[in-house]
């Protein structure tokens, strides 16, 4: 097992057996088995005791395509990757080290992530030939010697958990289901985890059904002794705590920081939140997770298909509430037509793109950030929209009550550009304090004097949000080009091209709100990398540990795209090598080159999956 | 708000945008119907939105003097339904064509029918495209010769009204551009209605499609063509108020009074509020030459509606789990102390 | 061609990919259904054509070994309606869900019914978004909790063969997963039918909403909560086969054999062909608990199918003006010679 | 009236009087009047007529906007602009040196165009106190001394015409409405052009309708000698012919063009041509008029939106004829989910967008190039699409063969980009000759052996075209990304990456069947001034200007926008300044500067109108 902080032995102290404790800096584990066996479960489970213990955790999910695949079959796979560490981590780790595979299928869909020499713990049990068939292995990789370049713990995991819940009120079939507890508690004692955590939830989750709360326990600690007393292991691990800034920390995804961030945007707003929606995948649990909150003014809606969606959303901003529709690449398509009415009604709206493998279908559950174009140019006429790019899962809360504020001050849809590997990519996060969040104030126009509907804030050039209802403001918005100040029809040509620029100037000022941009290393020097989104952890980390080889790589992370930030220009011109690393074939790279001019060139991977701190290192090496 | 402080009147929901229809159009009469009922209506000008999407008939909200919204092509009910939910207190009008309701906005057309959320959609069917300048639409007759189709038009028309009732829309009715005091009094019932308003109008496109109703509401004719039906009242007609509809074998049949032993007590009698259903869509389907016309209320019931079960359900869940409260919501409930 | 050459069986209609649908869904029979009626229909397997939009149901032209095309999402009746009116020799079929067909798709929907396209409609109701893991649908029932109504549900759900009849479709028919038979009799008129088959078939989602359908279709009870249309015969259900119906002022009412006077020559005798539409919307009306649920064709009408008018105005215009010259064609009629 | 070419006075031949005839080289006309009052056509005989008698002409309507206005009102005025001259030109004119207005409002709308001391010929009957309200006119023009800086010639043409048509048998309505032929007949004599051509017209188009046609002929005439007798006017003018090319020419619009090329392409191909729209301004006419060639194995489809008209048109292509879906901006927003299904199962398709003012609905019959964007990233995912931009009316014939050759040997969507501009714009046509036209042939795949979907053409990678019905080779394609060659689904990450990149690659070979760009000018120098779409006339004559004014300014035109030619990086780089001039904020500029790292400028104009030669000479010189 590689890992990069020094390791020191010592005898365990919460075993009396003489099993020596070796000290490691940082793990990365994948729990793999088939959609049915739990592993996302027990992911977040050995997630969650390794945050409250005090790591620096990152997750990050590998679902299945979406339909459910036959029990063992290869596309069934379902996958859980936790980096925990005690230092500081950016990324849910490049290479497992550890993959724990439940089935064959497991075995063989995760073995080409795996570092060489890493370690893999089977369940033996469940190599059976009907097993070994539907995962095409033509021998048992167990047998054939083909993982002789691994470290194999073989564990007849289903036997062992039978037997050990054998004298439960259990059926077969419920005990089976217990396994990944079984497992987990091995895991808990091979990395020198307390199971308290693990054995409080499972006593809320089950509760008033004491059977399965004591199976499952059981189960854990039954696997947990087994680690301990089964000489199968000669060694096991510590992760010490890393150090963290104080305070209360959570899990969070992204998914789950968008739905926070806007119910909080809302309430600081003083504001109903409207969500309307059409299920997409992987942006379905925003709604799922707003309609719980219905107690806190949000307001969920379910439309017939992404066009209403928004179309409602924009339909409740027109009506004084905080407008905002969330969808993923295909549904953002479709809501095309409508952004381009609300830029130009210049009502505030707020477009979620949780942005998944494309083009067309694509890869719905996989990750990609190739709706950058779509972002900024997927419009009919010049209609600009202001967009913005959370860079981490909880970055996605920040972003979204950013997202509404820029909307209502300015009067402009804004779009959030999250990702797959945001959206169900877990992190613990420092929760911030009700208090310390910026309150926006929004004030509809209620003086009938001198009432003029595109008359714009100096400033910001926003025009004033005058709430259906409100006496003597009666008046008329609509698609068709506007009338300065009026906002009547017009087909002026000069006044035509004055709003053009009236809308796209009023994005152009979003940037005086931007914060100066933070440079990861040095303020010049050789390179610099630029990014955006999910990659922030991966290019960070890359930059990091290439100054710590020597190398003279500073970072930046873009998370205004629309406007850019108004310091990008002459920081991309403090350094000799632009290098913009993104998952797709270029989008920020074209955008960045068009305006600055720099010959910046591109790390591009569009496999469906996040860009990994090592491929950077390997791409930035061979350019420079 | 329940009733302006100073009467209105027709003129303060006139609009200052020059109205724009070709002269001899009917959006005309029906623009002049909705601004003389508005103020009758007891709501508040600032309470009335006027919400369309595109098409001749969709510049409607330009000349209102009222809240408006001139939104994108078919796609007025979902606008009218974000803004009625989160504003309940408003009067929401959609103004749409037969191609904007019908061809692209069909399926927002009849989700906002079975949704039953309270607004009033009015139907400017002219059977034709007028704004593109002449393509055949949903509701043209089949072989109609359009710009578009030369040699005659191939699909079979839709029928607005069997498509609101299939979709449960829980007021639906028909009237037409040219008889003002009939469809003010449809529309007024539409806007009393609780619950989806569905109204078709007959509009004559004098550039694109003239005469397309010419032989149903021309006066010398209508009362031939024309079976206006009231409430409680049996559906005669007839120029000399002779003719009658009676169902036989699960069928409508034209009868005439006086002939073969008939008399007023065979006539079917109207029944807008307790309706049958099955007798809606025998109304609904019937059609020139075959029968008159049917205008008038077909059916207005009753169901709770969108919004309030919306409003409902918040009032509900808030009361169950108390006011929200957002340092516990983002605290989540598992959280760990770092030191 | 009229045949195939040599017989061909259920496996010719198997495609090499694994089925990929959870284990016990509903889909799995209905699949099994049609590969094996398919090779009985004497239609040559290369002229067969599955488009899909996008649910685990659209998943379906993956399985069968003939053309297919897994669309986008709700858009299947366009992409086929392309493809049968440019090859009318061909056999398309459609293969949607609840929210695939009634929710993005309702407006193509009810397109394809009313041009009378000659293709076959599949619908595969489970009465939930199946592939997104469990949103409710527009089938499903009010008050449903799913994942995006934690509280339930609002809207009022869609009678899909409601809406088939009011757009005039020409066939309409319903069936369901756990009943081979008669989902293969349906399906065999379906495709027999010229003009456009919609055909509902109740599919239960073990997953998401599972037993959706269990108080209807359950062995045990299915004959009393199911009514089973068959042309010509009276309308008889129930265990004993002693329960019908019969209209009365104008509404479907349950009545039993033998009692109050009844007998079966008092209960309606459906009509498959020369139906009444009057009476199909009742049938497609009828719901438990109050009624049995019909299955079964409700509706099979003939008029010419849109690719057959398509086709016949090409060669009308054709001989009128004879096979046009493309020389000419770009000449026009105005031009002039510069020297 | 200024004009380029040097002027020489003669005596008329035609006319006994001696009223000088001066000779011109070039003139710009603007009949402008009420939607009733017949403008289009009055000004489509003034442009058949010049172009008969050998001028080289060009046109541009410029119709009110699209719901008819109050007769009078001024945005009920409809405008028609007609340039002809004895030299090769190449726009419909920048400036009008004779406006003929039909009313109050007519004059009110387009004075601000005319040249200053330009001539008005002016209805004058149609001055009266209720017509100048409508226009909003507060004095007479006619009297007031605002029209002192022109000369005006009044003439009561309503009266006029009444008079000469008064033994007719038509009512008075009728009457009225010939007097467009009167104002014609006094531009013909005033332009010294025969009325033969004018005559015969009438003929045909009133056949059968002996009263109609006697009137409309005598109107002409009328005006013709009122012009010739009166005294109002104490020149009259001859434009000498052109020395074009030797053939047979035509008149054609950009609409037209498209349609009779779809036409030619899928007749050269062996196919029938699917064309599947929903109504749209400016696109509804493509629809018009492919929906009379049903003899020529045309299928027209009008759906029920624009999402159904492009998936009847993928579902007609996939079952072996040409598809082709056309549309505006708004629609082309609503196509782009079905766009990229067509990427991906990889089937032929031709999109045409005749762009009109944005965004939303913006302004519908006004012209832009804003969907330039739109066409290159409106999609979700990594989505490029082959686009075309024909340069001039007639172009317009030869890009649409050319994009269905493409998409049927590429296997690839490909989108045209017209504009209202082109779309309703006219000009001369040498017809081509039908076997001059470039033959191509389509192969769909019938042979069962080894067949596998996704097989390549090793030389443009596209995959076969097997047509439905075709005995062994039943496949399934779809949205979902697929697998190299079998085209079955597959979430493998580095198939992904290669389909994404055969996708691309796919497209970049297009290149290899671009002409080299035709540099208007020198090969290098100081300026290179470039383009696309509709703005070809007005660059390269002011190209051309500029150099005969002593500048180095030269000029390319790009006629395939993706790929870009594989000279323009090259040829670029001779120049010391790039400018890009566009009918937008910069959209072909900020490709080039973003792909060529070139400095390139901008000449933009967003007013719903064409660029004019002056307006980019100007903005040269500014920039020199
Ligand atoms: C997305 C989109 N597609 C097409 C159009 C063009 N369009 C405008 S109105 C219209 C149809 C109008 O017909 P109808 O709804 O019957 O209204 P009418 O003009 O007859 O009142 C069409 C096709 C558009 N504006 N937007
Ligand atoms: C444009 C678009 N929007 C949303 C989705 C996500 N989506 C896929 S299938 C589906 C609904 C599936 O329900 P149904 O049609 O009933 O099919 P089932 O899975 O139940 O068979 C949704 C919302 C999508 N693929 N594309
Ligand atoms: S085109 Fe027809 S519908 Fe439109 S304004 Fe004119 S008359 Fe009315
Ligand atoms: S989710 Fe439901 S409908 Fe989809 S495959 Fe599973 S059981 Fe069938
Ligand atoms: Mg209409
Ligand atoms: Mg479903």
């Amino acid at each position: 097992m590689s890992n990069t902080g020094a390791t020191t032995e010592q005898t365990s102290q919460t075993t009396a057996k003489p099993i020596p404790l070796e000290q490691l800096e940082q793990v990365t584990i994948r729990f793999a088995g088939d959609s049915g066996d739990g592993m996302q479960l027990t992911g977040t489970q050995f997630t969650n005791t390794s945050a409250v213990i005090g790591n620096d955790v990152a997750t990050f999910p590998d679902f299945p395509a979406e339909i459910r695949a036959p029990a063992g079959s290869l596309p069934g796979v379902s996958g859980f990757q936790i980096h925990f560490s005690s230092k500081d981590i950016r990324t849910a780790g490049d290479t497992p080290n550890v993959l724990v595979a439940m089935n064959p299928a497991a075995l063989k869909v995760h073995l080409r992530d795996l570092e060489k020499g890493g370690m893999i713990i089977v369940n033996s049990s469940a190599f059976t030939s009907t097993n070994l068939k539907k995962a095409s292995y033509e021998t048992n990789p167990l047998e054939d010697g083909s993982l002789k370049s691994y470290r194999v713990f073989d564990v007849p995991l289903t036997k062992l958990n039978e037997e050990a819940l054998k004298d439960t009120t259990l059926s077969k079939k419920e005990i089976d289901r217990c396994k990944n507890f079984f497992a987990l508690g091995i895991m808990y004692w091979l990395y020198d985890r307390p199971m308290e955590h693990t054995i409080k939830w499972i006593e809320n989750k089950f509760k008033g059904k004491t059977d399965l709360i004591e199976a499952n326990q059981k189960a854990l600690k039954a696997g947990y002794y087994f680690g301990e007393t089964s000489e199968i292991f000669t060694t096991h691990y510590h992760v010490d705590q890393a150090q963290l800034p104080q305070g209360k920390y959570r899990q969070v995804t992204g998914n789950r920081a968008i739905a926070l961030g806007l119910v909080a945007g809302a309430q600081l707003a003083g504001k109903p939140l409207f969500y309307g929606s059409y299920p997409i995948t992987p942006a379905s649990d925003i709604l799922h997770e707003l309609s719980g909150y219905k107690n806190f003014d949000v307001r969920t809606f379910q439309a017939e298909d992404e066009i209403a969606a928004i179309g409602v959303s924009l339909g409740a901003s027109f009506g004084g509430h905080l407008g905002v529709t969330g969808t993923s690449g295909p549904g953002v398509a479709l809501k095309a037509e409508f952004i381009g009415l609300a830029v130009m009604t210049e009502l505030p709206l707020v477009i979620v793109n949780v942005m998944r493998a494309g083009p067309s279908t694509g890869m719905p559950t996989k990750t990609e950030q190739t709706d950058l174009f779509q972002a900024l140019y997927g419009r009919n006429g010049e209609c600009p929209m202001v967009v913005l790019a959370p860079s981490t899962p909880s970055d996605c809360f920040t972003m979204s009550i950013e997202a509404l504020r820029i909307a209502t001050k300015y009067m402009v849809p804004v779009m959030i550009l999250s990702d797959n590997t945001l959206a169900n990519g877990a992190e613990p996060w420092k929760i911030p304090s009700v208090d310390e969040l910026p309150k926006f104030e929004i004030k509809h126009l209620v003086d009938a004097n001198n009432f003029l509907p595109y008359q714009r804030n100096e400033k910001t050039l926003a025009r004033s949000w005058v709430v259906p209802g409100t006496k003597g403001l009666e008046h008329r918005i609509g698609g068709i080009e506007k009338q300065d100040l009026t906002g009547n029809v017009s087909y002026d040509p000069q006044n035509h091209e004055k709003m053009i620029h009236l809308r796209a100037e009023k994005v152009a000022r979003v940037a005086n709100e931007i914060a100066p941009l933070e440079i990861y290393g040095p303020k010049n020097g050789d390179t610099l990398l630029v990014g955006w989104g999910s990659t922030f952890g991966a290019i960070t980390s890359a930059a990091e540990q290439l100054r710590e080889e020597g190398m003279s790589v500073s970072n930046v992370h873009i998370r205004h795209l629309n406007p850019l930030p108004s310091d990008l220009g002459s920081i991309l011109s403090s350094f000799k090598r632009v290098i913009v690393a993104e998952c797709n074939t270029g989008q920020l790279l074209q955008v960045i080159r068009g305006k600055y001019l720099v010959d910046a060139k591109g790390i591009n991977k569009i496999q469906g999956q996040p860009l990994k701190i090592s491929e950077i290192k390997t791409k930035v090496k061979e350019m420079s | 708000m329940s009733a302006a402080e100073v009467a209105l009147t027709k003129q303060d929901f006139v609009s200052d945008q020059e109205v724009r229809w070709c002269p001899g159009c009917g959006d005309y009469a029906i623009l002049a119907a909705v601004q003389k009922l508005a103020p009758t209506l007891g709501v508040p000008r600032e309470n009335f939105a006027f919400i369309s999407g595109i098409g001749c008939s969709s510049r409607f909200p330009y000349y209102m003097n009222t809240y408006g919204f001139h939104s994108i092509h078919g796609r007025a009910p979902s606008v009218a339904t974000g803004l009625k939910v989160s504003r309940p207190e408003l009067s929401v009008w959609v103004v749409t064509g037969d191609g904007d309701a019908l061809s692209i906005g069909g399926n927002h057309f009849l989700h906002a029918m079975r949704r039953n959320v309270d607004i009033n959609v009015l139907l400017f069917n002219n059977r034709i495209y007028g704004l593109t300048k002449g393509q055949y639409s949903p509701t043209s007759e089949v072989g109609k010769k359009t710009k578009s189709t030369p040699f005659g038009s191939l699909d079979y028309p839709i029928n607005a009204l069997t498509l609101a009732l299939a979709s449960e829309a829980t007021f639906i009715a028909r009237s037409y551009d040219i008889n003002t005091p009939h469809l003010t009094e449809v529309l007024k019932k539409a806007h009393a209605h609780k619950g989806v308003s569905f109204v078709e109008i007959y509009q004559n496109c004098n550039i694109f499609n003239d005469g397309a109703f010419k032989h149903l509401t021309e006066r010398t004719i209508r009362d031939d063509k024309i079976l206006s039906l009231e409430h409680g009242k049996p559906m005669i007609f007839g120029a000399d108020m002779n003719k009658g509809i009676v169902i036989r074998d699960h069928r409508p049949e034209v009868v005439t009074i006086g002939e073969n032993g008939i008399t007023e007590k065979d006539i079917l009698v109207h029944d807008e509020v307790g309706g049958n259903p099955n007798i809606t869509y025998m109304l609904t389907e019937m059609d020139h030459p075959k029968f008159p016309v049917p205008v008038g209320v077909f059916r207005m019931t009753q169901k709770p509606t969108y919004e309030e079960l919306f409003e409902k359900q918040i009032q509900t869940v808030t009361e169950l789990k108390g006011k929200g409260n957002l340092e516990k919501l983002i605290h989540g409930s598992d959280t760990w102390e770092v030191k």
